[in-house]
């Protein structure tokens, strides 16, 4: 029983870190349908400024808000130079971004060298509590926290304002959107590093969750967060924060139960979802 | 209200209009007549700003428009139905409507109440994609959208294009019913609704404006109207 | 630097194969390696465990074909259906699925760190290798020509364009889909079963994404749809490579070396979008009609 | 009469919406028929019906005497079965020529050969180039199909659509965005077709006018229902027919001409 | 000037390095050429000459990658016509190489490549890995833990390395008599390793025995897992200066060390960490820079004997069995499979006045008797 919770708790924490890596990308990926490989890229970038941050300041919160700022600002650069010309091609986003991948995590190595770093907390999120034989390690809750923060502050995002349905007008038709008067260019920069922003605060998160950030990590988690979206159905921020789970707990309850499977475990939930549910989770059947 | 003058634009090197110049008078349904390829299109399109303007001048409200991007143009107040109607496939009536509605307009609810009104097929179909709207509630939907958008100029390139008899004849009915709210810049190649509907025409041929005056005048004129439109 | 040129024409081999899928076809394929790797492997897998005669190499390569025949079948029946997105990621789950297997079936394929093998007397000499791949390239692409402008080819080009019209002129995108597949997956297979000649070793890394991205790198840069982009594609990404690789070793300021190869697939990507070969038939006909237009106002004024 | 093709209880319904209710309706062999109806009545959803483009939640369609129901559009696409859409529908980076030759191809029965038959492709692209003189496009044969105007496409659209020797054509409303003085052009185009007395027509056409001038038949659909069918003259008189779908511009119309 | 230029040729001796110089290994790649360099200097006191002869280095980055390796060797060999190679960063650039060696017939000094395969399956007469194999690594962390009696769970990553060093530790530890009570692998990949933590400390074992290379590391969540807490103690191999400091949370661990600058007691050791410091600013040498040091000492040693002469059936019969002085010590090419026998370090981790990570100390030198792996290549 023990186990299990741990299990539960543990796995369900790993989803809700994953959300977060992912959230981003929903907006970048699921919504603007930009096939951007350099948010790996702002994963890494987010980890290592958070971690400096925190090194210099010594204050998790500040380091907190002025890694995700200064994941917008790269989402800015990033998407006037290398994405604006390349709206609707996916092939040449693909491409540009793994250039723009490349930089980004060269440039890593140029700022903090080539080595690992050691991710560090503030005390009051250090360490677990034993509840029973249930370990609840303190950061993990935090994850889930902010997790469920940034959900429903998405959620209010898309629904409430009328930049969700800007969007999805926009990857329809640009034109027809501008000819509404609206500026849609600048609604894909904001929302581009909005994702940015969201993405770089993912990466922050991810550094003291498993206690070590490297250069490479970015397109590690590049691939799980694109899996992320497509099993979740493109634009569904639901079917992302469903997929997150999921693919958190498979991977807590296979590494202890079929640890032989847990190598495989991303890409068989994958494809059979996909083979089943062509669409993803939470996303429409059959297009226009 | 929109002045055009010796406008000249250019599609990559073709040269498509040459010396467009026309007026459109406030409170008026102004009509663009020309076969295929006249360069009718081309000409809604570049007022909103869609293509560089080589020369010549483009004048809202005395404002110089040429030059500023699509989404200051349609801010300033032009509403702009295309040819192909450029529905918003994935989204649903109900967003479109959201959409189109400006945030400071406080006409737009009583606006989009209007269009339900004059369309009640898009009520009915509210919560519909329009991806999977029939031809002709495309339109419909295409229409209401720009109407709510706009404050003063429409500009409508071949609304009546697959639309039921009955259906022109509302959509007249309807046009005739903004007019009294907003100018219209109107390509139609329906002789009859433009006929029945319009103020002033003008007609262009490769690009040129061949033609002008008013519309009862041409009514008369069956020599013109041979010549151009092919109507006996 | 026999060597290089060899890997070229492997690469470009596996270009084209690419280019069959993107460009003639529009499908956006994520795991590509997947045949790349199977046809290295089958070929390691069958030198290592028998003699190294040609005989072997020539069953090595058989396998390899039927496998990447069977499986692009088998991927393409259960998946060309989904949309594009869907599709492209199902594919990079078929690919990681199969570096897996190749990490793990370790009686089989020794694990991750790979296998070195012998290989037939024959193709030992680097001269000969060289010339080997250089007429499989040719060869190749002349097949591949061959096979593009043949009837299937061209309802390959509509589909790319508009499946659903296609669709209703008659054809069955789907079969048409898997034939490109199958011919895709098959010419891969050979170029990997060629890559693990040349290098005598095999390792799970043929499996993985950057293998599959370097083949859509070349294809971009030469002009996609065009065949003989890739081949000058593939050319370039590894002369490009190779060069900035000796710099870093040599001047400190090129020591972060791939930021320089970033910055230039961005500038490649973002300045010629329709690659070296597209680019430049674009200017030829640009030229061309300039010479009309030039010689029709002639003709007028005559 | 012999049907060429015929539908019994045709449904569909996209979740709670039917759009297709229990259609029955015949088209006889050698005939033009015309369907009509107002905006949304489902006029193109029956289209998509018989082409293979969706597949019915109830109901049975028979093509020359065949039960089609479940055959995939490319199948009845070569059963003889050809139609024009409503939006413009062409692919858009290959030249005109290219656009007809294939539909042209894929009459042609080789369907799988990978090998290039230089003379057989010749011979096709004769046959293109002949059906583009049909529509009056043969000077714009080297121009990509995107750089046409809409009414060019639409022209595009119908030497494809000839190109597939088709027993049965659906056209959805092919003068949509043709000026006035193109219309004849494609009416022509029609015409020749029905000439051939094998060939059956189905048509969605809002102007009433043409109409009338081609039908031999007229089907009203409203409301996803089959609302009456007849001889025209007989369906232009029926008041449900007026009240639904003609208005009072049928008057002017029909009064004008 | 051409024939005073060959002259000069065949009066140089080549040697060419493979190292990992970019992407997720370069930080080894770059210990090792350091190494190299030192050791040339070290061995030909500072004259970068043997016999009379010029030794003259070129180092090539393999990028990681096999392909990238295969063309870089081949650059060396057929281009440069290196007499020797050493290298590379990772097992598989190793392998990919091995079979030039032979053909080219060239002596190449693997290091520090750590598969048993490079001297096992894959072995090849030309090949001499100055580098210690995972069977060492294995022997030694079993003879740092396992005793009679003593319960030991595995955890180790799914891959080459981590069954390997599994493997070969289990058949060390059991030889020892201790009990092997769980075997867990886990996704090197993954973000999160505590299930397979649980997994691994169900059984309630006296040691956690830990096989882990590269940057993705549990170390911190054995900590958030109170592993050592419950009375658990963890073993492990002792890394990079890099990757110590991520290993805060392991303090008091009993493990092995490969090499960490304090803890081999020689002079030629002393001169390394003298030597290093000076040139580079103060830096101590790190885990890989004495293997590249060992490498060069063991090609210069060879040389003196064959008093130059580079004939590689000339110096594989010298170096077979030879032994020689590296910054750890003695160290013996074994005949059977070249496999250099060396000392490994039985250590444990303490925090220390002024050092900004863990520092490693010693328990034990385990000699290289002790630490002799099991000959695979037959
Ligand atoms: N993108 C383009 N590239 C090249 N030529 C173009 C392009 N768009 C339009 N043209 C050309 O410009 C001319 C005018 O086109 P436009 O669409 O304005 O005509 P139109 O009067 O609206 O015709 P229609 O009644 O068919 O809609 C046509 O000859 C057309 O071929
Ligand atoms: N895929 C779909 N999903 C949901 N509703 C659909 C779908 N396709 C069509 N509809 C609905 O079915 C109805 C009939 O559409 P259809 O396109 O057949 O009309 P139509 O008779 O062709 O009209 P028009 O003359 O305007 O083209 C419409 O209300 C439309 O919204
Ligand atoms: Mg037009
Ligand atoms: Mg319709």
């Amino acid at each position: 029983m023990n186990t299990l919770l741990n299990l539960l708790i543990n796995g369900l924490s790993t989803g809700m870190l994953i959300f977060l890596l992912a959230s981003g990308l929903t907006l970048i990926f699921g919504l603007m349908s930009v096939l951007n490989f350099a948010h790996g890229g702002f994963f890494a970038w987010g980890a290592f400024l958070g971690v400096w941050l925190f090194t210099v300041t010594g204050n998790f919160l500040l380091s907190f808000i002025a890694t995700v700022i200064g994941g917008m600002v790269l989402g800015w650069i990033v998407e006037k130079i290398l994405i604006r010309p390349v709206y609707g091609n996916h092939i040449r986003q693909l491409l540009v971004t793994l250039g723009g991948m490349l930089v980004l995590i060269e440039l890593l190595r140029v700022f903090w060298g080539s080595n690992p770093i050691r991710a560090g907390l503030p005390k009051w999120l250090e360490g677990s509590i034993d509840v029973g034989g249930v370990i609840f390690i303190k950061y993990r809750l935090f994850v889930i926290l902010v997790g469920l923060v940034i959900y429903v502050m998405i959620l209010l995002l898309l629904n409430k304002t009328k930049i969700g349905i800007m969007i999805r007008a926009g990857v329809d038709n640009k034109e027809m959107v501008q000819a509404l008067g609206i500026n849609i260019k600048g609604v894909f920069s904001f929302v581009f590093l909005l994702g940015a922003g969201m993405a770089a605060l993912g990466g922050f998160l991810l550094g003291p969750y498993s206690g070590v950030i490297f250069a490479d990590m970015g397109m590690q988690y590049a691939v799980l967060a694109f899996i992320v979206v497509i099993i979740g159905g493109l634009g569904s921020i639901q079917g992302a924060a469903v997929a997150s789970i999921i693919v958190g707990l498979a991977g807590a309850y296979t590494a202890y139960y079929y640890p032989d499977l847990s190598l495989a475990v991303n890409m068989l939930l994958l494809i059979v979802i996909l083979l089943l549910r062509p669409s993803g989770l939470l996303g429409e059947k059959g297009g226009v | 209200m929109l002045r055009v003058e010796n406008l000249e634009t250019y599609i990559e090197q073709f040269h498509i209009l040459q010396s467009v110049t026309f007026e459109v008078i406030e409170g008026t349904i102004t009509v663009l007549f020309g076969r295929n390829g006249a360069g009718k299109s081309t000409t809604l399109r570049t007022i909103m700003g869609f293509y560089h303007v080589s020369r010549g001048g483009v004048y809202y409200k005395n404002e110089k428009l040429n030059g500023l991007p699509t989404h200051v143009i349609a801010s300033k107040g032009i509403g702009y139905v295309p040819e192909d109607q450029g529905i918003f496939q994935h989204l649903t009536v109900e967003e479109t409507f959201a959409l189109a509605k400006k945030e400071k307009d406080p006409e737009g609810e009583a606006k989009a109440e209007w269009m339900l009104e004059i369309f009640p097929d898009l009520k009915k179909y509210w919560h519909k994609k329009s991806g999977y709207l029939s031809g002709g509630q495309k339109q419909m939907l295409a229409i209401a959208r720009a109407y709510i958008n706009s404050s003063g100029l429409l500009l409508i390139d071949e609304p009546s294009k697959g639309l039921s008899p009955l259906m022109v004849e509302k959509l007249m009915e309807s046009i005739v019913k903004i007019k009294k709210k907003t100018t219209i810049l109107l390509v139609e190649q329906n002789f009859f609704m433009s006929n029945h509907i319009g103020d002033y025409y003008y007609m262009m041929d490769d690009g040129k404006i061949v033609h002008q005056g008013f519309m009862n005048d041409l009514r008369k004129d069956k020599e013109t109207v041979r010549k151009y439109l092919g109507i006996s | 630097m026999l060597i290089l040129f060899t890997q070229i024409f492997i690469f470009a081999i596996f270009a084209m194969s690419y280019d069959i899928l993107l460009g003639y076809t529009g499908i956006v394929s994520f795991g590509h390696c997947l045949f790349f790797g199977i046809g290295a492997y089958s070929t390691a897998i069958i030198l290592n465990a028998n003699d190294n005669t040609i005989g072997f190499f020539l069953l090595g390569i058989a396998i390899a074909v039927i496998a990447a025949v069977l499986i692009s079948f088998l991927i393409g029946m259960l998946s060309l259906r989904l949309q594009s997105h869907f599709y492209a990621m199902l594919t990079l789950g078929f690919s990681e699925l199969f570096l897996i297997i190749a990490e793990k079936w370790r009686s089989m394929t020794q694990g991750g760190d790979g296998f070195t093998f012998q290989v037939p007397e024959f193709l030992r000499d680097r001269f000969i290798f060289y010339f080997f791949t250089l007429i499989s390239l040719v060869l190749i692409y002349i097949l591949l020509r061959t096979f593009t402008s043949s009837s299937v080819g061209k309802v390959l080009k509509a589909i790319s364009q508009n499946q659903k019209r296609t669709e209703a002129l008659g054809f069955k995108v789907l079969h048409y889909k898997i034939i490109a597949s199958v011919i895709a997956g098959v010419v891969a297979a050979y170029s990997g079963a060629l890559y693990a000649v040349t290098l005598r070793f095999v390792d799970p890394s043929v499996f993985s994404i950057e293998t599959t991205l370097d083949a859509l790198l070349m294809t971009m840069i030469g002009g996609v749809g065009t065949l003989f982009g890739p081949i000058l594609g593939s050319g370039a990404v590894e002369f490009i490579q190779h060069y900035l690789s000796e710099l870093g070793t040599e001047y400190s300021i090129f020591e972060r070396w791939p930021i320089f190869l970033g910055l230039l697939y961005i500038i490649v990507i973002l300045g010629f979008p329709k690659g070296i070969v597209g680019t430049f038939k674009s200017t030829v006909i640009k030229r061309k009609e300039n010479r009309k237009e030039k010689e029709g106002l002639l003709k007028h004024s005559a | 009469m012999d049907a060429l093709l015929e539908t019994r209880n045709l449904s569909i319904s996209f979740g709670e919406q039917e759009v297709i209710r229990d259609v029955n309706f015949k088209a006889p062999k050698g005939k033009f028929l015309s369907i009509i109806g107002p905006n949304g009545a489902g006029k193109t959803t029956l289209f998509n019906l018989l082409s293979g483009q969706l597949s019915p939640t109830k109901g049975e369609i028979y093509f020359k005497g065949q039960n089609i129901t479940n055959l995939s559009a490319a199948e009845r696409a070569r059963m003889g079965m050809g139609r024009s859409f409503q939006l413009t529908n062409i692919f858009p980076e290959l030249t005109v020529l290219e656009n007809v030759r294939l539909a042209v191809q894929s009459q042609r029965k080789d369907f799988y050969s990978i090998l290039p038959k230089p003379a057989k492709y010749r011979k096709q692209l004769e046959e293109a180039r002949r059906l583009l003189d049909m529509v009056f496009l043969k000077e714009k044969e080297d121009y990509l199909a995107i750089n046409l105007t809409h009414g060019e496409k639409r022209k595009l659209e119908i030497a494809m659509l000839l190109a597939l020797k088709p027993n049965l054509l659906l056209l959805d409303e092919p003068t949509a965005g043709i000026s006035v003085e193109e219309v004849p052009v494609i009416l022509e185009v029609i015409e020749n077709i029905k000439k051939d007395s094998e060939n059956t027509i189905v048509l969605i056409e809002h102007k009433i006018e043409m109409v009338l001038a081609l039908s031999d038949y007229l089907v009203v659909i409203f409301n996803g229902e089959l609302l009456v069918e007849g001889e025209p003259g007989v369906i232009m008189q029926d008041e449900r027919v007026q009240n639904a779908y003609l208005g009072g511009l049928s008057h002017a119309a029909s009064g004008k001409s | 000037s051409d024939s005073s230029s060959s002259e000069e040729e065949k009066d140089t001796i080549k040697i060419g390095v493979l190292a990992s110089l970019t992407g997720a290994l370069e930080a080894y790649g770059k210990q090792t050429v350091r190494g190299f360099e030192l050791g040339l200097d070290y061995a030909t006191d500072g004259t970068g000459e043997v016999v009379g002869k010029k030794i003259k280095f070129i180092v090539e980055d393999t990028e990681t990658k096999p392909d990238v390796a295969v063309k870089k060797a081949t650059k060396l060999l057929e281009e440069d016509e290196v007499d020797f190679l050493v290298g590379s960063t990772s097992s598989s650039d190793t392998l990919a190489v091995l079979p030039l060696a032979k053909e080219y017939k060239r002596i190449m000094i693997v290091e520090p490549a750590a598969a048993d395969s490079i001297t096992g399956d894959n072995f090849n007469p030309y090949i001499f890995r100055t580098g210690r194999n995972s069977s060492q690594d294995a022997v030694a962390g079993a003879a740092a833990i396992a005793k009679e009696g003593v319960r030991i769970a595995t955890l180790a990553q799914d891959n080459a390395y981590g069954r390997d060093g599994i493997a070969a530790f289990i058949e060390a530890a059991k030889e020892r008599s201790a009990e092997i009570v769980a075997e867990v692998y886990a996704d090197p990949n993954a973000t999160d390793f505590t299930a397979n933590i649980q997994s691994a400390i169900s059984e309630k074992p006296d040691y956690l025995y830990i096989v882990w290379a590269g940057s993705n590391a549990p170390w911190k969540q054995l900590k958030d897992m109170k592993v050592q807490e419950k009375g658990i103690k963890i073993s492990t191999a002792v890394q990079d200066i890099a990757s110590l400091k991520t290993m805060d949370a392991l303090i008091g661990m009993e493990g092995y060390s490969i090499y960490y600058h304090t803890l081999p007691d020689n002079e030629i050791n002393d001169w390394l960490v003298e030597e290093h410091k000076k040139r580079f600013d103060g830096e101590i040498p790190d885990l890989f820079t004495a293997g590249g040091m060992t490498a060069a000492i063991a090609i210069v040693e060879a040389l003196k004997k064959t008093e130059g002469d580079t004939d590689a059936q000339l110096l594989i019969e010298t170096m077979e069995g030879m032994e020689f002085d590296s910054p750890k010590g003695k160290m013996k090419f074994r005949e059977e499979d070249h496999q250099a026998l060396q000392s490994l370090y039985s250590i444990t981790l303490e925090n220390q006045e002024g050092v900004d990570h863990p520092v490693p100390v010693l328990i034990r030198e385990l000699d290289m008797n002790e630490t002799e792996p099991p000959i695979r290549n037959q």
